[in-house]
């Protein structure tokens, strides 16, 4: 319940913070951090243009995602408190709802018959397919590590003794942030702000989409940042008293959208091409994760 | 006495080998008859009479005229040119009989049994693999025929090798001798004469996969 | 009663010559039959009795004169059919029914001999009715096949005859001049392994052209090829199983020497490189008449298989002989239909049966099926016995092997057999094509049925006879 | 119960007796009776049994079979439960899809009765427990499947799938001949009950070959890589319907085979346990690979049946491995995982099939690329086959992700097990499942988009005419289930206990507290379907209301500027995978022709992909070629030449006369030579 709350508040100044960052970082003054959701509320009271060639998905699609996004941060933890949703292999049922999303998005996109946003479905569907795996793999070396398989269960008992469990927990942030600039397609996989064909992904998705729906994935995009934030910000966490949890959750959830604003004022972004390569190496660090943790566990002598 | 027929005998194997005109052949199988009419006599002397009797007359009547005469009328009536077109030169069969003949001799030297009268084996096997020989490397059936016969004729040789004590193999033999030959050249060889003009085995060749 | 039975059946065939009159042809015909079968009931009911000295209705002998006149009536009536249907001359009529029943004969007699001088007789009368029977159209391919039949069998008689004498040259020592099984079973002692073997060899090679196995197969390919499809049923059944009583009366008495070993790895090599070559043609042949044929071949490969390996595989191997004489020769009679819808026997020209002849088609189907072995047939039951022997002999490579080369049949069979059912014919005038009725496809649903029945819920009495069969062997 | 199921067996026959007789409009109706009454008898059985009385009778047989036990313990009754409603649903789709074959009489009495029989067999093939008779029944199911395979035997590419098909199944029939076999030998009995006193008795290395030998056998039917290669050609082949029946279930029963024997096994099952789940993670990620690159629909739905086939593999293997460890909870969730997805595939698969059944009667053709839009045409089918696509991807709510989910935590749990190898094997075993559901939702966005959405892109639209109301009948029993075992599994997982249990009882454990907790977990996982189902609703009727005063207007779709018909542009099947195929393109074996555009005014350009199967190129292809080869050497021995054929003979003797001398002399110098 705790969590949920934050998050939403969370996904409220997300974005907002990631643009202003790049616009200090690019010497500008910038707009202020709600700014976003100012745009997404002109959205929701916008009318909306459909294409003639779209069928009724099209239309359902967008709610689907906000709900599945939604259903899936019931599932994120805080701390000691428990999400909504906690049972054991709840992360199981946190991707699938995710790619229940995606399954949508991707289908509604193909349904406007353009002749760009199959190229975006295309690459969505495919870069989905090459994170998931980094995702299990390093929940489930939690879970090997714990000896737990729930969310909470797991960040609850999760604490770092030796120097190596540390170096675990920043690879562990490190392929979570990855993971949510790929799940959001920012830099470097894609860049949101061009509408080239070279670079877009998510972006190329939603060209058709307007009004209330456009307003819908904007701001589920928020609040999937927001439930990564919240991911990461419980690795750090732990089992820390409540005074503490809150705090460190906004700090990290800044920190991370400070991040993601540095990352995309500094960084060029990939080539298309050579996405694929880069997303499979989340896999092999969270194997190196893995195998980590079997060597803290003095599993293999 | 008896040794000194079976030996003549292999000669006409030779013989054979270097023929070249049917009616050659023809010759021999007549004189062969002759030959199995001595041998018989001197062997089975002491069978019963009837028996005895029965086994002449099929040696002499049998092979020695009536299937001979037979296969005369077969090639005037068929008009099959006389000579025997062999796939391989004379000299060459010859060599490759008289070295059936050899193997055969060091084959049976092989064999220790008293039981056993070598001479007989030995030329009954000869004659055997000769007619084998001839038969699959003349082109025209009724060589083929006349190969048969000589086989049956080394058969014959080996039946009177026990027919002392089993008189009634060596009618055996004559029953086979007598069936085969009735049945490959009375029944339809004629036949095959009406059918192909030039009876040529290359013409029989066509049932195949 | 054979006294009574041969003059009988020599009389008929005789009449059936002479005959003219359609009528008492066929009265004739159907008389010959119910003799047949009331002789063969009438041996079985006096079991290993001897007559005229040379002939014993045992067990073997009786099992397969029992199989003779179950498979004699249906191919006397499709005998009929195929006679009606070819509007033949009386002559020609007469000539293939006299034939016909003196071949018959011929082979009930043979399986009853017990001399094995007898069997070596019977054998030869059989060549020449069945060289008759195949001459049946006086067509240059049909002399082809009888010629190199005829000639093929009489090599393989004197093969047989040289066996013989080389038999009695290891009987000297025994001093018995018998030549009859029960006599050589006796005194098995006293043969001299040497000539024996030989012995073994020539005769063993001899009925291979009866039998249909490698090396003397091949003329029996041609036979059944060009004779009528009635006849064909016979050849590929009950005279292939007249092969197989020669070699098994006389494999009986060498199982009983020191040899056996010697003479069981020359029957395992022979069956192998039948199912082989059987393999090699089934895979390509186009004519389908003669596809049949070498599936034969593969059987009695299969046959010979089991009873070289022994133990289980001697009964498999009797099992198997009797169930391929039902399943086969309906194939055959089905192909006399085949061949009335198509006026053809490549399998080029045929296709779509199942939509002239439904039953007949159906009838086709199962008929692959029982002579494929697949589990529904009877031939599985019998075939998985032979496995099982090999298994427990410990010839587990050829059972390997042997299992490959069965695939590869299947495949080749089926292929031929669904091109001929299902696809479409490339050029076929549906106006020609004429009415079978679904009566003629009843004895074949007959005949499958029996051998399921034999195989899979065999009745006490077929289970003694093959038992006493197999008791000719020592155990 | 013996009267019932001799009945049952009963109807059959008159059915089929009957068939051939029958006014052909009669002929559906009837099989549909008749199927109908069967599925009737055998619930009845299979309920009773799961109340707690299993039947175990036994015929006399005959001297060749002996004793014929037949039992109907749980196993059998899920299996039967689970065939009986596919073939039921496949019963009332078949009658509509037939229609159209109207004129064909005998045929579909033909295939009609192989319908039945298929069916009967089945059953039959799951209570019987004598080899014999099993080999027997199951050569008839193979048979009978295949004559309803090859409904359509007039197209050429149909009968040859169906002789693959039949020839495949005899190779598996062979394996299984040889396993009974064995144990026959050794045991002198075809009862199943030998395999269990022979293997309790023998070394677990016997157990295990055993084991190897049913399991080859089983593979074969049930599709496990690389032995699946009938598979992708059949299910085109069949009529859907068929395609629907076969893959939902008569594929299963090598599933069920494979279960029965690990039943009677007494042995060491941790190599089994690892041989199953290393061999089932490759199947399912080679059958999706393959999936993603078929362009025709039901090719593409085949191989998905072979990446099932794998999933319900991973669960199996789990199961084994928990027997092999006695580890109760990987027992209750492997096993109860392979179950319930067995079920669960024979629901969304025959719903695919059939649904593909639909496209393929009102637009005559299956390839993907011609195909577009075809929603505003046939919206229930397209809704149905969403609703498939979105099962066959394991996505809650549904039913594939409870059973997926299960397999899961299996691997999860046992992931922090002490055996290292084991851990490394979960691991593995996880990332497979994970690529299998990555790669099957990228199949199934390209499969239903492309097929339904967007613009059609060869076929014209106006020829297509509407789909009829009773081509979709069979569907909404079929998602019902769907949905009830998304959202209320434990209904389902109280049955599965029994099932369950017995693997457990086989080992002597309990499992009732584990099971008990798992069905708890899964019950809420239920619940939360149910709650993401409400939610979606409420923001969808959010939507609804905010928006419902809003202007709307219909445009093009935006086309950066070009306003013109885009259709050609749009992107068909192949490019939306065009990146995958790259990446994969080691593991593939596409032959793609294609023709670049040149010069300023480019003619036309064209380009193909033909996707084909590796492993059937190196598995079965090659070495047919060269066997056919060595036997096209032989053909020189019916030359039809009289003189060859008599020396064969001569040959023969001579050879047996001589080779033992010569092996005689060559002994004799070795000896010598050694001696030197």
């Amino acid at each position: 319940m705790v969590s949920l709350v934050l998050i939403l508040v969370a996904s409220l100044f997300f974005t907002g913070i990631v643009i202003r960052t790049k616009s200090l970082a690019s010497g500008r003054k910038g707009s202020g951090i709600f700014q976003p959701m100012k745009d997404i509320f002109k959205q929701f009271r916008k009318g909306s243009v459909y294409s003639s060639t779209t069928s009724f998905i099209f239309q359902i699609a967008p709610s689907f995602y906000f709900a599945s996004v939604l259903m899936a941060i019931l599932a994120i933890p805080l701390g000691k408190y428990p999400g909504l949703i906690s049972f054991q292999g709840d992360f199981v049922l946190f991707a699938y709802l995710l790619a229940f999303g995606k399954f949508f998005m991707i289908i509604s996109a193909l349904d406007t018959g353009s002749s760009f946003e199959g190229m975006g479905a295309s690459r969505e569907s495919l870069f989905s397919m090459l994170v998931e795996p980094a995702f299990f793999i390093v929940m489930g070396s939690f879970a090997l590590l714990t000896g737990e398989t729930s969310f909470h269960e797991i960040f609850s008992t999760l604490h770092y003794g030796s120097n190596i469990s540390y170096l675990l927990g920043g690879l562990a942030t490190f392929v979570f942030i990855m993971i949510a600039m790929i799940e959001n397609s920012r830099m470097p996989i894609d860049d949101p702000k061009t509408h080239l064909e070279l670079t877009m992904v998510h972006e190329a998705m939603i060209l058709d989409n307007s009004g209330f729906d456009l307003g819908l994935i904007l701001h589920t995009t928020n609040m999937k940042f927001a439930m990564y934030g919240a991911i990461i910000s419980n690795f750090f966490i732990g089992d820390l008293a409540s005074m503490y949890t809150i705090p460190i959750f906004f700090a990290v959830q800044i920190g991370f959208a400070i991040t993601v604003g540095l990352i995309e004022s500094f960084m060029a972004c990939f080539r298309m091409g050579h996405n694929p390569q880069f997303i499979f190496i989340l896999t092999s660090v969270s194997l190196l994760i893995f195998f980590g943790v079997l060597l803290l566990l003095e599993r293999f002598v | 006495m008896t040794d000194i027929l079976l030996i003549m005998f292999a000669m006409t194997l030779l013989y054979m080998s270097i023929a070249n005109r049917l009616l050659t052949y023809i010759r021999i199988l007549v004189f062969q008859g002759f030959l199995l009419f001595g041998v018989t006599f001197l062997e089975l002397s002491h069978i019963n009479v009837t028996n005895l009797v029965l086994i002449l007359l099929e040696t002499v009547v049998f092979k020695a005229l009536a299937v001979p005469l037979f296969l005369n009328r077969v090639i005037k009536h068929n008009g099959i040119t006389r000579v025997a077109e062999p796939f391989l030169p004379n000299f060459v069969s010859l060599i490759i009989i008289t070295l059936i003949i050899v193997i055969t001799i060091v084959l049976s030297n092989s064999i220790k049994d008293i039981n056993l009268d070598k001479t007989f084996f030995v030329v009954a096997l000869s004659t055997l693999f000769t007619g084998l020989y001839i038969i699959s490397t003349r082109r025209k059936i009724i060589t083929h025929v006349m190969g048969y016969l000589v086989i049956e004729n080394g058969v014959f040789i080996l039946s009177l090798a026990v027919g002392n004590e089993m008189p009634m193999l060596v009618n055996l033999g004559i029953m086979l001798d007598i069936f085969a030959s009735v049945l490959i050249l009375g029944v339809f060889f004629n036949k095959i004469g009406d059918v192909l003009n030039d009876p040529d085995v290359n013409q029989l060749r066509n049932l195949k996969d | 009663m054979i006294s009574l039975f041969l003059p009988g059946a020599i009389l008929i065939s005789v009449l059936l010559y002479f005959n003219k009159s359609k009528i008492v042809n066929y009265t004739l015909v159907v008389f010959y039959a119910l003799f047949l079968l009331t002789f063969a009931v009438y041996q079985s009911f006096h079991l290993n009795s001897i007559e005229l000295g040379y002939f014993k209705s045992d067990g073997l002998g009786i099992l397969l004169l029992l199989t003779l006149s179950a498979v004699t009536i249906p191919a006397l009536f499709h005998g009929y059919r195929y006679i009606a249907t070819h509007d033949e001359s009386k002559k020609s009529r007469g000539l293939f029914f006299a034939a016909m029943t003196m071949l018959i004969t011929a082979i009930g007699a043979a399986y009853l001999s017990n001399h094995i001088a007898v069997t070596w007789i019977f054998v030869e009368i059989t060549t020449l009715c069945a060289s008759v029977l195949i001459y049946h159209h006086r067509t240059t391919a049909a002399l082809e096949g009888v010629w190199k039949y005829v000639f093929i069998c009489a090599i393989s008689i004197t093969f047989v005859f040289i066996g013989i004498l080389f038999l009695s040259l290891s009987l000297k020592q025994a001093g018995v001049e018998d030549l009859s099984f029960d006599a050589l079973e006796k005194n098995y002692a006293q043969l001299n392994p040497f000539w024996l073997k030989f012995a073994f060899l020539f005769i063993f090679t001899g009925f291979t052209a009866k039998l249909g196995l490698v090396p003397m197969y091949t003329a029996g390919i041609d036979a059944k090829d060009k004779a009528p499809a009635p006849a064909g049923a016979l050849f590929s059944s009950v005279l292939m199983n007249l092969g197989f009583v020669g070699i098994y009366r006389f494999y009986a008495i060498v199982a009983r020497t020191e040899i056996l070993p010697w003479a069981n790895t020359i029957i395992l090599i022979a069956a192998f490189l039948s199912i082989f070559v059987a393999t090699v043609y089934m895979t390509r042949i186009k004519n389908i008449k003669r596809m049949f044929a070498y599936s034969s071949i593969e059987h009695m490969g299969l046959v010979m298989l089991g009873l070289a390996a022994g133990g289980i595989g001697v009964y498999a191997a009797i099992l198997h002989i009797v169930l391929h004489s039902f399943v086969k020769p309906s194939l055959f009679f089905q192909f006399n239909q085949v061949y009335r819808v198509y006026q053809s026997k490549s399998i080029y020209d045929v296709g779509n049966y199942f939509k002239y002849n439904k039953a007949g088609a159906i009838a086709l189907l199962l008929g692959f099926i029982s002579c494929t072995a697949m589990p529904p047939s009877g031939l599985f039951v019998s075939e998985f016995m032979i496995f099982q022997s090999l298994f427990e002999s410990h010839h587990l490579i050829i059972l390997f092997v042997v299992l490959l080369l069965l695939t590869m049949i299947i495949w080749g069979f089926g292929s031929n057999i669904f091109k001929l059912l299902f696809t479409p014919p490339i050029s076929i005038d549906e106006t020609k094509i004429p009415k079978i009725s679904a009566w003629e496809s009843a004895s074949q649903y007959i005949l499958l049925a029996i051998a399921v029945y034999l195989a899979y819920n065999p009745p006490a009495q077929f289970v003694h006879l093959t038992k006493d069969a197999v008791n000719l062997l020592p155990q | 119960m013996k009267t019932l199921i001799e009945l049952f067996n009963l109807t059959a026959i008159a059915t089929i007796v009957a068939l051939p007789f029958l006014k052909v409009k009669g002929k559906g109706i009837v099989t549909l009776i008749a199927i109908c009454l069967q599925v009737a008898l055998v619930s009845i059985i299979s309920i009773k049994v799961f109340s707690g009385t299993p039947i175990d009778y036994s015929y006399l047989g005959s001297y060749i079979t002996g004793a014929i036990p037949v039992r109907v313990d749980y196993l059998s009754s899920w299996f039967i439960l689970t065939i009986s409603f596919t073939f039921l649903t496949g019963a009332v789709y078949g009658l509509h899809y037939m229609k159209r074959y109207i004129d064909q009489s005998a045929n579909i009495s033909l295939h009609a009765s192989a319908y039945i029989l298929t069916f009967t067999s089945l059953i039959n093939l799951c209570i019987v427990q004598n080899g014999l008779v099993f080999l027997v029944i199951w050569e008839i199911m193979a048979l009978s499947s295949f004559i309803i395979i090859i409904f359509e035997h007039y197209k050429k590419e149909t009968l040859k799938a169906g002789i693959n098909f039949l020839i495949q199944s005899h190779v598996s029939i062979l394996f299984l001949t040889l396993a009974f076999m064995w144990v026959k030998i050794k045991t002198g009995t075809f009862d199943f009950s030998g395999i269990t006193t022979y293997t309790s008795t023998e070394p677990a290395l016997i157990g295990v070959g055993l084991f190897i030998l049913f399991f080859l056998g089983f593979a074969i039917k049930a599709g496990f890589v690389p032995f699946h290669t009938w598979l992708p050609l059949a299910h085109p082949a069949a009529p859907a319907h068929i395609s629907g029946v076969m893959s939902g279930v008569i594929i299963k029963i090598g599933i069920f085979g494979i279960l029965r024997v690990l039943l009677l096994l007494k042995t060491n099952f941790v190599p089994i346990g690892y041989f199953i789940l290393i061999l089932s993670v490759i199947t399912g990620v080679y059958g999706v690979m393959l999936a993603i690159i078929q362009h025709n629909l039901k090719k593409l739905l085949a191989y998905h049946s072979i990446e099932n086939i794998g999933i319900i593999g991973i669960g199996i293997g789990l199961g084994c491995l928990g027997l092999g460890y006695n580890n109760q909870l990987l027992i209750v969730l492997g096993f109860s995982g392979a179950l319930l997805h067995t079920l669960n595939h024979s629901l969304f698969k025959s719903l695919l099939f059939y649904s593909s059944g639909n496209v393929y009667q009102l637009t005559h053709t299956l390839d993907i690329e011609s195909l577009g839009g075809l929603i505003k045409k046939m919206p229930k089918t397209a809704i149905f086959f969403l609703i498939g696509s979105l099962a066959i991807c394991g996505l809650p709510p549904f039913n594939g992700f409870i059973s997926e989910f299960l397999i899961y935590l299996g691997l999860f749990k046992s992931l922090s097990s002490v055996d290292f190898s084991l851990t490394v094997l979960m691991m593995f075993a996880i990332l497979g499942l994970v690529l299998i559901g990555g790669l099957a939702l990228i199949c199934f966005t390209k499969a239903f988009s492309i097929v339904f959405l967007g613009e059609s892109r060869h076929i014209s639209m106006d020829k297509v005419e509407n789909e009829k109301p009773a081509s979709t009948l069979s569907f909404y029993a079929i998602v019902m289930l769907i949905m009830a075992i998304g959202v209320v599994p434990m209904l389902f997982l109280k049955v599965l206990a029994l099932p369950v249990g017995q693997f457990a009882a086989n080992i002597s454990i309990d499992t009732a507290f584990e099971y008990s907790e798992i069905a708890s977990t899964a019950s809420m996982v239920g619940i939360y379907s149910a709650v993401f189902i409400l939610l979606v609703v409420f923001v969808f009727l959010i939507r609804k209301m905010v928006t419902k005063n809003r202007p709307v207007s219909i445009a093009n779709t935006w086309g950066c500027g070009y306003n013109g018909s885009s259709k050609k542009m749009q992107y068909t099947a192949s490019s939306f995978i065009r990146t995958y195929r790259k990446l994969a393109s080691s593991f593939l074996d596409i032959d793609k022709h294609k023709k670049e555009a040149k010069g300023i005014f480019p003619k036309v350009v064209h380009q193909e992909t033909h996707p084909y199967d590796k492993i059937e190129r190196w598995l079965i292809d090659k070495p047919i070629y060269n066997l056919r080869q060595l036997l096209s050497r032989f053909t020189f021995l019916q030359n039809g030449n009289v003189q060859s054929y008599i020396l064969y003979g001569f040959i023969f003797i001579a050879l047996v006369i001589l080779v033992p001398e010569i092996i005689e002399k060559i002994k004799f110098l070795i000896n010598f030579l050694n001696q030197l």
